[in-house]
């Protein structure tokens, strides 16, 4: 194999090429003198920087983010009108979306549309979001929005999940209470992702012991907290409304203590979620 | 401190002092892996563009110092399938098989541990006992990829003994000696006998202008490409790349250390730096001049009596064998790995070749002179 | 750089007018000849080797199942020739309930538990620590609907043939290695089947979502 | 979990698929189970390889662990919402799968020539930007699997300047979602076209750096020339295509051969494998064109900056690519469509079967490296160990398309 050029002609090879190697390695050492300044693409300077290191020391330094970024979701919950566009989009299920009518006026938003809904549960599961941004496209409202933050690393994954609603649950449920009296039809919740199977608690009950003694010694003070949990106890007899007792209403919660005692919530598994 | 060590040993007894020298070199060979690590660590990223260790101390210098901590606090485990005496027992084989050759190195004029006048055999033979501890450790770890690696490693630690050992063959012809204290000795100022410029005998004489010229390489000008091919065959005895072939990190994971962890590793570690340098100062104290500093007297700037001594001997020696690690270090990130085929060619169709040439004119030379 | 009417009728002439069933133009691309699943592979090594033809490549092998309504399965073969670049489509459909060929080749999983008695997946372990029971693997035989292989005329069709297995559940008559390729030895069933029930459990591990 | 030998063994039973069993073996032959835990196998990919000392007697690839079955869930979501998937194959050319999924179904729409001249460019340009990036690390890893280190962070240095330009251009650094069905997500940013120039003329020196350091090492030649060599025929009837084919001698390159957007109008070589070392068709020939293609590849993107910036493609004030994009993607029913694309690993095939509905009836993703890897066992048979690894850091497998 190597004496297809011939012994000498081979050993010359070698050596010029590895004497080439080793010059521009030596080269590269030199160079290491001096290093990148971690300007942005869009500086015109990007591509003039001087040869040398090339790393960012991360947590000290960093590549400023592009406006068009996309990272963290956030939305601007007082511009969501509840349409519930960005949930059946995402292909990934990752937002979470409960909606009460509105009896009252609720104004309009920024951009001058009417909103009609009460959004009891807005929450999204960053955890699981894909980064495809496909939701904001569809915004009508453009209150959802992909933010630069992109550093947000957690060490419990409950706390990945994102809740933007600004209901309290007993607002939501005074909400609730309203449109039901307001409307002669009832009008259940709307979940998204979840709808194929209502009663998720009566469904799933394997899962029960698990989610109990978390939720319990998650919040250790709060003596309110047991109160809303017993229909997920094992072999508990789901309510006669399962869906709102036990589904709706604590999930409504916004306030952070208390997010992570609904967090074993089981989320009932189906293959073809989004069904139009 | 040459004669306030020999008081030392005289007081205390031959055990004793020898003691404390192992001592002092074993500490001097863990802070030596400490900084050569470091210094790895650091060539490697200036070559790739890369910044290398910042965070752990100032400039990330105490970042070896973690690791090495790490590496101690780690739990020792045990493979339940390892042959478990051998699998113990190798990375301390392979350590001392390199920390023995240190007890014959001439450090400075009358700065050796073990003045050997067999030195030179010594230390080759010694070099080649650590292939033993390697094969102790992948036979040992009972993993396919460790076997592969001992393997590859016996095969060719096999064939780069022969160009090693010729290359040193034509020192030591020449040098008519096998004392490695004594072969220094006549590569400086004080050496017994002329001494001519390139070894030619219508050149002037230059043992007394001492320094750079009269080092072997320039004083037998052939002797250059004998210490070209003792720094390849080096390097493929100590497994470093381009010869890293028995740890091949994308072929065999690790090679014969796949298994270990925590301290036994660190000595594999050891091992490995330790004999970096220890290659390093064969080849100084063989061709570049040992501990005798490259100045020469230049008329009344007698600049080689003045950087001759204890101190440094020391410095000179140290110096010739970290610029030998960092062409180590070099080299390992430029060129990409041999195939264990291709290494043998290189060895048996190269290297052998022309050491056998220079052993040939080293004989020729030594006869004619 | 022949064109579909060529391509069938140099078929038809070759195997007769039972060799193709049906041309497929109407908004397929490229279009596709339905074929006779009993003469597949003489038609393809017909087509690789004719010299006006020289279908040396295939593109791409793909199973589909039309569903339990329409009671079909279709392997489309998508034919390619480097000497002269032509494309073609073929395809074979075969009923997905009639004539169906027993498979020997997938393991059946059971968790035996420490009292004997299998354990049924559906609850995870109370505890890491808790006996999870043994696992008996057994064999078991399933009857698929089955094509002749032409992994030997192209050996793309080799793996191509093997996902098709595995995923969509079309057995290949004389392929060399059929095992499942993508999805692991044991798995329960063929997920690109359109009655196909998505499991929530596989080793005790929950594989919902 | 029962920690008895007993249950042990059982465990090991079921998962165990190994091929080949230690009765089928000679003496002195033995398994070597490389992965799927292996710095060399570019992923999870496990390789059965009987080894007799350090030749190679079989290679039984083992594939499927990052299956996440693409096919089951793109026939359960919309046509754009199956981009972010087709992202996630191939991972490291996310634009050219975007690109080949966006064409595919604008073919299977008939509205493929209607496409806006500047989102075509801006697609090809993107897709070439992309090939850069995916050849530079198919050529760092390739390095490293030859045990040089150094040309990998090269490569990944000059390819983090591409993503930093696809992260200003899209808003993610790896997977896009920026080419879309009938359009693109949005116009690329002011100034991006000028820093795009100098993205080309920064890097063009670097390649022959590279090119120095790696390409003609001898070293790296004997590595790799002559090694795992692939014959024209073989690689045809085992349906390799990209840098493979190519590699092997073929002048075939669906760019060319089988073009889409606006590829006929642009100048390009289809690099081959010229046994310039070595023969063709051997891993050096394979890794040459690759770097053949980055040159090529710069090319295309400066004849697309021409069009981009003064051409037909310029900016305009009222050029919106979401709002080309159609409001609902029906394909008409019974429709079926292959289309195949040129990704920087071969041929992208995408098999849709609509059912008239807003989700395909089926979708089958003929992904290039899986048809590559396929032909691993028959090139690496009687080679060494350290050329297999040699080999398939050839055939450049993401293993995230081989799973899909």
């Amino acid at each position: 194999m190597m004496a297809q050029r011939g012994y000498w002609a081979n050993l010359r090879t070698g050596l010029r090429t590895v004497w080439t190697g080793l010059r521009l390695t030596f080269r590269h050492l030199k160079q290491a003198r001096r290093r990148r300044a971690p300007v942005p693409i869009w500086d015109p300077s990007y591509f003039r920087q001087p040869d040398g290191q090339v790393t960012i020391r991360y947590p000290h330094e960093a590549i400023p983010v592009p406006d068009t970024g996309r990272y963290r979701l956030h939305n601007h919950i007082d511009d969501c009108i509840g349409c519930l566009k960005c949930a059946r989009v995402c292909p990934v299920d990752c937002i979470t979306i409960e909606t009460i009518k509105a009896v009252e006026d609720l104004g309009t938003t920024s951009n001058g549309q009417k909103k009609r809904l009460w959004i009891a549960r807005f929450d999204i599961d960053m955890a699981k979001c894909c980064y495809c941004g496909l939701c904001t496209m569809v915004c009508p409202t453009e209150c959802l929005t992909m933010t630069k933050v992109h550093d947000f690393s957690e060490f419990d994954r409950d706390n990945m999940v994102y809740h933007f609603a600004n209901l309290t649950p007993e607002e939501a449920e005074e909400k609730r209470r309203l449109a039901e009296a307001a409307a002669a039809r009832p009008t259940a919740p709307v979940r998204e992702g979840a709808s194929e199977k209502p009663a998720a608690g009566s469904g799933k009950p394997a899962f029960a012991p698990r989610a109990v003694p978390r939720g319990q010694s998650a919040p250790p003070g709060q003596a309110g907290a047991p109160a809303t949990r017993p229909a997920f106890a094992p072999g508990a007899v789901p309510g006669p409304e399962p869906e709102q007792s036990g589904e709706a209403e604590p999930k409504a919660e916004t306030s952070s203590p208390q997010a992570e005692e609904r967090k074993p919530t089981p989320r009932p598994f189906v293959f073809k979620r989004k069904e139009s | 401190m040459g004669s306030g060590m020999e008081f030392f040993i005289a007081l205390l007894g031959p055990v004793l002092g020898v003691m404390f020298v192992a001592l002092l070199v074993a500490s001097f060979i863990a802070l030596y892996t400490l900084a050569a690590v470091y210094a790895e660590r650091k060539v490697s990223a200036f070559i790739q563009d890369r910044v290398g260790p910042l965070e752990t101390g100032p400039r990330g210098l105490l970042q070896t110092v973690a690791d090495i901590l790490k590496l101690l606090l780690k739990e020792d485990i045990v493979p339940r399938m390892a042959d478990k005496p051998l699998w113990v027992v190798a990375p301390f084989v392979v350590f001392s098989a390199v920390f023995v050759g240190y007890a014959v190195m001439p450090f400075g004029p009358e700065l050796v541990a073990a003045n050997l006048n067999v030195g030179v055999l010594f230390i080759t033979a010694f070099a080649a006992f650590e292939v033993a501890g390697l094969l102790l450790a992948g036979w040992g770890s009972n993993n396919k990829y460790a076997l592969y690696g001992a393997v590859r490693s016996v095969a060719q630690v096999i064939s780069y003994e022969i160009p090693a050992g010729l290359a040193v063959l034509s020192v030591v012809l020449l040098a008519g000696t096998l004392n490695l204290q004594e072969i220094v000795l006549q590569q400086g100022i004080g050496a017994s006998g002329p001494r001519h410029l390139f070894g030619l005998p219508f050149l002037p004489d230059v043992s007394a202008l001492g320094g750079l010229f009269t080092w072997n390489v320039l004083a037998y000008p052939h002797l250059l490409i004998a210490f070209a091919i003792y720094f390849i065959a080096s390097l493929a005895e100590v497994n470093r790349a381009p010869f890293d072939i028995p740890e091949a990190e994308s072929e065999l994971v690790a090679g014969y250390h796949t298994e270990y962890g925590g301290i036994k590793f660190a000595f594999f570690y050891l091992a490995e730096y330790g004999g970096m340098l220890l290659v390093g100062l064969i080849g100084a104290v063989l061709f570049l001049g040992g501990w005798h500093s490259p100045l020469p007297n230049l008329g009344p700037v007698r600049l080689a009596d003045w950087t001759t001594g204890p101190i440094w001997g020391i410095f000179w020696l140290l110096l010739k064998g970290f610029a030998a690690v960092f062409v180590h270090m070099w080299a390992r990130w430029t060129l990409p790995r041999l195939r264990v085929d291709q290494l043998m060619y290189l060895c048996w169709k190269v290297l052998t070749p022309f050491a056998v040439a220079m052993v040939v004119v080293s004989a020729f030379w030594a006869s004619w002179r | 750089m022949a064109t579909v009417y060529e391509i069938r009728d140099w078929i038809v002439e070759r195997f007769g007018p039972e060799g193709v069933r049906e041309l497929q133009l109407e908004r397929v691309i490229p279009p596709a000849l339905v074929i006779d699943p009993a003469r597949l592979r003489e038609i393809c090594r017909f087509l690789r080797d004719d010299p006006r033809l020289y279908f040396d490549q295939l593109m791409c092998l793909s199973g589909v199942d039309y569903g339990p309504e329409r009671d079909q399965v279709a392997v489309v073969y998508h034919l390619h020739s480097t000497v002269h670049d032509h494309q073609i489509a073929l395809k074979v459909i075969v009923s997905r309930s009639e004539n169906l060929e027993p498979v020997v080749n997938k393991l059946e999983y059971t968790r035996i538990g420490p009292d004997g008695e299998p354990i049924p997946n559906a609850e995870p372990p109370e505890a890491p620590e808790a006996d999870f029971g043994e696992e008996r693997v057994e064999y078991v035989t399933e009857y698929l609907p089955a094509v002749d292989t032409v992994s030997d005329i192209w050996r793309t069709a080799e793996w191509h043939e093997r996902e098709a297995y595995d995923l969509v559940g079309i057995a290949f008559r004389g392929h060399p290695d059929l095992r499942r390729i993508l999805t692991c030895d044991d798995w329960p069933g063929h997920p690109l089947r359109k009655d196909y029930v998505w499991p929530e459990y596989y080793h005790g591990i929950r594989v919902a979502y | 979990m029962s920690t008895s030998p007993a249950a042990g063994a059982a465990r090991w039973a079921a998962s165990d698929p190994n091929r080949v069993r230690l009765k089928d073996l000679r003496t002195e032959e033995m398994v070597l189970n490389m992965g799927p835990q292996h710095p060399s196998t570019h992923g999870v990919l496990r390789l059965e390889v009987v080894t007799d000392g350090e030749i190679v007697i079989d290679v039984i690839p083992h594939l499927g662990y990052l299956h996440r079955c693409f096919e089951k869930h793109a026939e359960s979501l919309t046509y754009p919402q199956v981009i972010p998937y087709v992202d996630r194959m191939d991972y490291l050319a996310a634009m050219n799968n975007e690109l080949a999924w966006a064409v595919a179904v604008e073919r299977l729409l008939g509205i493929e020539e209607d496409i806006h001249p500047r989102v075509q460019y801006i697609r090809v340009l993107m897709a070439e930007l992309n090939r850069i990036a995916s050849h530079l690390v198919s050529i760092g890893t390739f390095g490293q699997d030859a045990g040089a280190v150094t040309p990998f962070l090269w490569c990944f240095r000059d390819r983090e300047h591409i993503l930093n330009l696809f992260e200003w251009a899209s808003g993610a650094r790896l997977l896009y979602n920026y080419i879309w069905i009938g359009g693109l997500m949005h116009d690329l940013p002011v100034g991006f076209e000028e820093r795009c120039r100098e993205f080309v003329q920064y890097f063009r020196p670097r390649v022959r750096e590279l090119n120095d350091l790696l390409t003609y090492n001898t070293i790296f030649v004997e590595r790799t020339a002559n090694v795992g060599v692939l014959p024209l025929e073989v690689a045809i009837n085992y349906g390799c295509s990209g840098p493979m084919l190519r590699g092997s001698g073929l002048r075939w390159d669906l760019r060319r051969d089988d073009p889409y957007l606006v590829y006929p109008d642009l100048e390009f070589d289809v690099c081959v494998g010229r046994g310039e070392v070595g023969t063709p068709g051997d891993c050096w020939n394979r890794y040459k064109v690759r770097a053949e293609e980055i040159e090529q590849s710069l090319r295309i993107i400066e004849q697309c900056l021409d069009q981009l910036q003064r051409g037909v493609a310029r900016r305009t004030a009222d050029f919106d690519p979401q709002k080309l994009c159609p409001p609902r993607v029906v394909p008409p029913r019974g429709a079926e469509v292959y289309a195949r694309f040129e990704n920087p690993r071969g041929e992208l095939g995408f098999y849709i079967l609509s059912d008239g509905t807003e989700k395909p009836f089926r979708v089958k993703a003929r992904s290039p490296s899986f048809s590559n890897l396929s032909v691993l066992p028959e090139i690496s048979r009687g080679a060494m160990l350290a050329d297999l690894i040699v080999i398939l850091g050839s055939v450049d497998i993401v293993l995230g398309e081989v799973d899909r």
